[in-house]
């Protein structure tokens, strides 16, 4: 076994994260590790990767016990971590970040030799000194990867590495995690999506609340099994509303050119949609469809083109914590702060001022419609977990009675029941006679959520045609043909 | 009069001006670069003074430039400890420091040489022409006849260039002010980098401090540095976080100040108080037109705990 | 209200801390302790005469130039440059009050504190745009512009504004009318009550009004304010500084008709910087300054007590505000941090 | 709540002002208010030894304080007076004012103004007429110089500062028609490198004779004229040929300790009549302090005129 955990347990406060665990990972083989968000996944694999300690329990490596004191020690014992953001320092260079992470020498010149011997070698070409900051999501990825394998990894960690990628690009990380395995090589694949573990692991073993519910090979498992280990019950599920064919055009756009911070930006668009409906965009990040909804929602100023958009806009960003929440603010200043001055509570003229017990009221009432589970409205929004965080805004959003609501990754990171709600708000706001636009980088996201999906790629976003399948949407997402291809 | 020997001479008054500032301004570019604004290196370059007057006093010029580094040193652990062991802000907490040590300069100098304070007077560091260079014309003297904290100067700037820019500890401490999760994900503790580059910084402004008495005026006087600290942190910004160029704005104040009593000694018929201005004003205007926002490292005063 | 309490509960602890070590220190120097903390309480607080003359006098524009400082911080913007400001608040008070003659008080005391207040802010007009054209740093332009203040009242005393004799590098007295008039037969000028009034109005702003709500929702989560589309942050901002300047010199202004009753250059022991730390020592809440201004006021006043009664070196209280400030942010990081320990963390690696 | 709070805070004051008011004052008692730290080495410091001197000679307790704003200073003043010090030293021309608006609330206590302006119930000026030997430390000057250009750094400039200034380039003049002169301010007392660095800027245009009124930012003069062979420099309020005993070819000294005492006698005695007093070289508070180590360099025929202009002075100062 190159690496093995058993019986970890670990707390924070009240809350137990892991109740004694086990997993192993053996040469050669892909061991994914299934659950919902919140199963304790990422804190098993930070125990593994030595950002965190655990609280009881023993890791081992080649079968012998270590205590990592930091995330350097356990790369030293050649276990790396892929994370799914990129941990690489946006302002360094490839190789920069390739040193950071690995102690190598500095020095430019020696540095980028050894840096293309190692891209080649693993047949993930990256140029050196690109700087981190340019580089698309996927290469970000192999840029984390490069990083793992410069330190010598023999374990690779790798965490939801799929979540930002299209299907081709997913396909290409696993065929390099295949030969990576072949070589001797182990991986940990922490993932909530199914199909893919069945699709590449070996052997599978799925979180439930901080525990271990199950574990065999892949071959001893189906797909319900999963599920219902994963879930422990069935799903309460909004059925989709019937979209309003015939509302009245609430978004227009035409010949809408955006201009990105650094990127190419959005560069041609043309959509239209109405009330009622319900609009998803596909695209891997950076093709676009930020600049879009950003503009839809008011928050750029398009750089050509027409624009007309019904008002009032509301937007729920993906970022919740820093674009969404105050986190230091109470959940009655948060909304406060979303619903803007046409509330009711914010009264008088010149000088406006802010009612805050009726605020208060309406907030609890709100969580209260809402299910937004806290200590109260005069608890802070970052006392809250994700899925209520993201409930909150989407329920502050609401409040404004918007004509038309932008939403960027509106689920990213929820477990199934909140995603589930959220769907279900979204498709109530459609049915309610808004016009809903929606970016989401699931692609079954997409397929679920939309009466009509749009497709970012290179900035131009098309429509896709009714009725399209996974596979045909994730190769427009690559700029791979599409209906109006030439 | 040659204007070629007095604008020599202006150079040499500007690079010894802008010797005390370059030193404490690398130092905070060190500071500046783990994500760490430090504005208690006015208070760091006052006790390097203080330390100075008494390290010489007690033992000559050499144990006076040691004792000026370690008293830096020791200020800088005093901000370390609050700004990035207890994660406090470090705006507040280096104007607290400074107070602090206006103060505490103050006390030790009347408690060290009576209520009065004598005027006490050092030998100082003199010039040391380097052969042959210091003979170029224009800026020979300038650059190569200047006392031997100049010339540390010319070796710490570059050092402290290679140091952040083509060293692993200078990749780590980029990391931390660029990106403090990225960095820490990478096995960098934040913290403890972030510590050395204050306490190196705070070692840089001490010695700052001490080329003031130690090459200039020989004596400590109460809050004689002056605001040169706050000025330092202005360099810093000038010069893009980049040593270099933190020297180079140094000499560009240096310039500006040398220029500045030139202009009143020339006997102008001008308020002398807009020459006292004159390079303030310069570097506002510099800033003005040479800075851009994406300069400055990601994490920069962004206290971590 | 609980939190409230358990701030002032820091504040008075810090407070104490630096007092022990004042004392230890002094006591390791040689000097008696215990006279000179008597001295320090004697001179701020020992009679109604050293109360309001001494130290609600000194007060007033630690609190003004605070309550500035607290309204550019809550917003996130820094201004350490409140020297400058004073500076040129107390320019344009001075020139508009020598040349009041005539003019009933009703009209001359209005004047000079607007012109205070239009100087300061006017000095502020420069960073401002500096901040929002080019992105230069508040922080950086608001101190270099101290040192350009400091020299144009040099000239202005000496040159343009000197006094009619052309001897004393001051300006002429300003007009009776020009000056405030004193509070419960003391030395306190009725600046005192306008500084309380300030900080009401912006309790105020801050608690009630939607402007001063999203000045603080801009100060606590920048992107998130902006995102909203409630803020356009660039404006924000600017009013926030211009108005921070503003107070500060209308610190200065009050400086010259309630204390001084003329331009002189050293007319500011940098409150300017001092102000800060009453500023941040309350926690920017506006009551609180003027809590806490009292408090420094009182520590220089109890200085000065110090040095004449105890024979104590007048700059050991830097040392004190220093240290009440350095252990209130230690204060308060440990409050944090057993705050923190009871939360749970996010784990994606970012603490 | 915030009404309450400070409501509350200004009780504790009116308390504590009714129960600590202060006992009958002793006897004598003298102090001095400073305008800057009294570790200058020059003016405040000779200040304070004059309060050390009433001291040690009269026996009297004597306090001091450092007070650098004008409201610090009116405060200081007041409180002195309101504590029953019989004599408050104000040590520099902007305590006149303060002085004359304090003296009307206690007529009791005698104010001496240094460098002050006028006469006005018990406040009395102490006037020192260092210009007068600023005027023969500038005769000198003109006399020695070989570049014909002398020097002065000022350091705030008041009007005794802009006094010395002019009477040094008049004394130059009176010997030497050719003289130029230059005058720097520093618009600081305490940063010695900015004084350093503007005597060098006067040496660099020609000056080999500076002059100064800078106080502690002057201790930079001195070390710029050890740096430079040939440049030589005058100090002031002290002798402070000590700075650099190969450089200072003499000193324009105020007595200060000496004529704080013979004023605190008399007020002491009850003979105190509030007067203009005022010192010039003929009281020998203010004197011109050759460095005789220098006696070499000042030709005899030079230092004839000098003693001579001197004696003219005093004769014209009357006794």
């Amino acid at each position: 076994m190159l690496l093995t955990l058993t019986g970890i347990s670990k707390s924070f406060g009240a809350v137990q994260a892991l109740r004694d665990v086990d997993l192993a990972v053996a040469a050669g083989e892909v061991h994914a590790v299934l659950g919902e968000n919140g199963a304790g996944k990422s804190t098993l694999m930070h125990i593994a990767d030595g950002l965190l300690p655990p609280d009881t329990g023993t890791v081992a490596v080649d079968g012998r016990p270590v205590r990592f004191r930091s995330a350097r020690d356990a790369r030293g014992h050649g276990i790396g971590m892929v994370h799914q953001h990129s941990t690489a320092v946006p302002a360094f260079s490839v190789m920069e970040n390739i040193a950071l992470a690995a102690g190598w020498a500095v020095a430019p010149t020696r540095l980028r030799r050894r840096v293309e011997a190692l891209t080649e070698r693993l047949a993930l070409p990256l140029d050196p000194s690109l700087p981190a900051s340019t580089l698309s999501v996927s290469l970000k990825q192999r840029l984390e990867i490069i990083k793992a394998l410069a330190a010598e990894a023999r374990v690779l960690l790798l965490d939801e590495p799929t979540a930002v990628l299209a299907p081709a690009e997913s396909e290409e990380l696993f065929r390099f995690v295949r030969r990576f395995t072949q070589g001797g090589g182990g991986v940990a694949l922490i993932t909530h999506k199914l199909e893919e573990a069945l699709a590449v692991a070996d052997r599978i073993t799925v979180l439930r609340r901080g525990a271990v519910v199950l574990s065999s090979p892949r071959s001893e498992v189906t797909a319900e099994g999963l599920t219902t280990a994963m879930i422990g019950g069935s799903l309460v599920v909004a059925p989709p509303a019937v979209p309003l064919r015939d509302g009245p055009v609430l978004v227009q756009c035409e010949g809408l050119e955006v201009r990105g911070d650094g990127g190419r930006g959005l560069r041609q668009a043309s959509c239209t949609i109405r009330g009622g409906e319900l609009v998803a965009v596909a695209g891997v990040e950076g093709n676009g469809q930020r600049e879009l909804l950003r503009a839809v929602a008011g928050l750029t100023r398009p750089f050509r083109g027409l624009l007309e958009v019904a008002r009032p806009v509301a937007f729920v960003p993906e970022d919740r914590t820093t674009e969404g929440l105050i986190p230091s603010m109470t959940l009655t200043e948060n909304v406060v702060l979303g619903v803007g001055r046409a509330a009711s509570w914010v009264t008088g003229r010149g000088v406006r001022r802010v009612d805050w017990s009726a605020a208060r009221q309406r907030t609890a009432e709100l969580a209260d419609r809402f299910d937004v589970r806290s200590d109260g409205t005069e608890a802070t929004a970052g006392s809250l977990s994700g899925g209520n965080q993201q409930k909150l805004l989407v329920a502050r959003a609401l409040e404004r009675r918007p004509r038309v609501l932008v939403a960027e990754n509106p689920t990213r990171g929820l477990d199934l029941q909140a995603t589930a709600e959220v769907h279900g708000r979204l498709h109530a706001a459609a049915a309610a006679g808004a016009a809903v636009l929606v970016y989401s980088n699931d692609l079954d996201e997409v397929l679920v959520l939309g009466d009509r999906v749009l497709v970012a790629a290179g900035g131009v976003i098309t429509e896709a045609p009714a009725g399209i399948d996974r596979v045909r949407l994730g190769a427009m997402i690559l700029g791979q043909g599409g209906p109006d291809a030439e | 009069m040659d204007p070629m020997a007095v604008a020599g001479d202006v150079l040499v008054a500007a690079v010894g001006i802008a010797t005390p500032l370059a030193l404490a301004a690398t130092g905070e570019v060190l500071a500046e670069r783990s994500g760490v604004v430090n504005l208690g290196i006015e208070g760091a370059m006052l006790f390097g003074a203080l330390g100075g007057a008494i390290g010489a006093t007690v033992a000559g010029s050499a144990t006076g430039l040691g004792v000026g580094i370690l008293a830096g040193v020791l200020v800088a652990a005093l901000f370390a400890a609050v700004a990035i062991g207890a994660g406090a802000d470090q705006i507040i907490t280096g104007t607290a420091v400074t107070l602090a040590s206006v103060g505490l300069t103050g006390t030790i100098y009347r408690q060290f040489y009576g209520p009065a304070g004598v005027g006490l007077s050092l030998p100082t560091l003199s010039p040391i022409p380097i052969p042959f260079l210091a003979d170029l014309p224009l800026i020979g003297d300038a650059l190569f006849a200047q006392p031997v904290t100049t010339y540390l100067m010319y070796i710490l700037v570059p050092l402290v260039w290679y140091l952040l820019f083509r060293t692993r500890p200078g990749l780590a401490v980029r990391a931390v002010g660029e990106d403090p999760t990225a960095a820490r994900a990478a096995g960098v503790s934040v913290r403890l980098t972030r510590a050395w580059a204050v306490l190196a910084g705070g070692a840089l402004a001490g010695l700052a401090g001490a080329t003031l008495v130690l090459a200039q005026v020989g004596t400590f006087t109460e809050r004689m540095t002056a605001g040169r600290g706050f000025i330092a942190i202005a360099i810093v910004v000038l010069g893009r976080w980049n040593p270099v160029g933190a020297g180079l704005a140094a000499l560009l104040f240096g310039l500006a100040t040398a220029l500045q009593f030139a202009l009143q000694a020339a006997g102008l018929d001008v308020p002398y108080q807009f020459f006292l201005m004159l390079p303030y004003l310069l570097t506002l205007f510099a800033l003005a037109g040479a800075v851009g926002r994406g300069q400055a490292p990601a994490a920069l005063g962004k206290s971590e705990g | 209200m609980r939190s409230n309490l358990r701030a002032l509960g820091i504040g008075a602890a810090a407070l104490l801390i630096g007092l022990f070590l004042l004392a230890v220190g002094l006591e390791l120097a040689g000097y008696d302790a215990g006279a000179a903390l008597a001295a320090l309480w004697d001179g701020a607080f020992g009679s109604w005469r050293a109360f309001t003359g001494a130290t609600l006098v000194r007060a007033v524009p630690l609190i003004l130039i605070g309550l500035g400082f607290a309204l550019a911080l809550r917003g996130g913007a820094l201004n350490i440059g409140a020297e400058g400001q004073f500076y040129a608040g107390a320019i344009a008070a001075a020139w508009v009050g020598v040349h009041a003659g005539g003019w009933p008080a009703w009209v001359a005391l209005p004047a000079v504190a607007l012109a205070g207040l239009a100087a300061g802010a006017l000095w502020m007009l420069l960073p401002v745009i500096l901040k929002l054209r080019f992105g230069v740093l508040e922080v950086i332009t608001t101190l270099l512009l101290n040192f350009v203040a400091e020299a144009l009242v040099s000239f202005m005393v000496q040159g343009p504004m000197q006094e009619p004799s052309g001897i004393y590098p001051q300006s002429a007295p300003i007009v009776e009318a020009a000056r405030l008039p004193f509070l419960f037969g003391s030395r306190l000028h009725a600046g005192f009550v306008v500084a309380l009034l300030v900080a009401l109005a912006l309790a105020w702003v801050f608690a009630r009004t939607w402007w001063g709500f999203r000045l603080r929702a801009l100060g606590e989560g920048p992107r998130a304010a902006e995102v909203s589309g409630r803020v356009r942050a660039g404006r924000m901002l600017a009013v926030a500084l211009l108005w921070s300047g503003a107070l500060a010199g209308l610190a200065g202004a009050f400086e010259v008709s309630g204390v001084s009753y003329a331009l002189y250059q050293n007319l500011s022991p940098g409150y300017g910087f001092t102000a800060i730390g009453v500023a941040l020592l309350a926690r920017l809440r506006p009551s609180a300054i003027v809590l806490t201004g009292v408090v420094f006021a009182a520590l220089e006043a109890g200085a000065g007590a110090m040095q004449r009664d105890a024979g104590i070196p007048a700059v050991a209280v830097y040392v004190v505000e220093g240290v009440v400030i350095l252990v209130l942010l230690l204060g308060d990081a440990a409050a944090r941090r057993q705050a923190s320990r009871r939360a749970v963390p996010v784990v994606d690696g970012s603490p | 709540m915030t009404g309450r709070r400070v409501r509350a805070w200004l009780l504790v004051g009116a308390l504590l002002g009714g129960c600590t008011a202060r006992e009958a004052p002793a006897p004598f008692r003298v102090a001095l208010v400073t305008p800057g730290s009294i570790a200058d080495a020059a003016w405040n410091s000779g200040a304070f030894t004059g309060l050390n001197w009433i001291h040690d000679s009269l026996g009297v307790p004597v306090s001091h304080v450092e007070a650098r704003t004008p409201a610090e200073q009116e405060e200081a003043l007041r409180t002195y007076a309101e504590q029953g010090y019989n004599l408050v030293f104000g040590h520099g021309f902007e305590f006149q004012g303060p002085a004359e608006r304090v003296s009307t609330e206690y007529p009791g206590a005698v104010f001496i103004i240094t460098s002050g302006e006028r006469v006005q119930g018990n406040v009395a000026p102490l006037i020192f007429r260092l210009h007068e030997a600023s005027y023969l430390a500038g005769m000198v000057a003109g006399g020695v110089t070989k570049s014909g250009m002398i020097g002065f750094v000022g350091g705030v400039e008041l009007p005794p500062v802009r006094e010395a200034s002019e009477a040094w380039v008049a004394g130059a003049r009176a010997v030497n028609p050719q003289v130029r002169s230059r005058t720097t301010y520093l618009n600081n007392w305490d940063d010695a490198a900015l004084g350093r660095e503007a005597a060098r800027a006067l040496i660099r245009v020609g000056a080999d004779m500076l002059h100064h009124n800078a106080d502690a930012a002057a201790i930079g003069v001195f070390q710029a004229a050890r740096e430079t062979q040939g440049v030589y420099v005058f100090g002031a309020n002290a002798d402070q040929a000590a700075l650099a005993p190969a450089q200072v070819l003499g000193s324009a000294v105020i007595d200060l300790p000496r004529a704080f005492l013979l004023v605190a006698r008399e007020v002491q005695g009850g003979t105190f009549v509030p007067r203009v007093e005022s010192f010039g070289l003929a009281s020998g508070v203010v004197q011109y302090v050759p460095n005789h180590a220098l006696d070499s360099l000042v030709p005899a025929a030079l230092a004839a005129r000098v003693r001579a202009a001197e004696d003219s002075i005093r004769q014209q100062d009357g006794p």
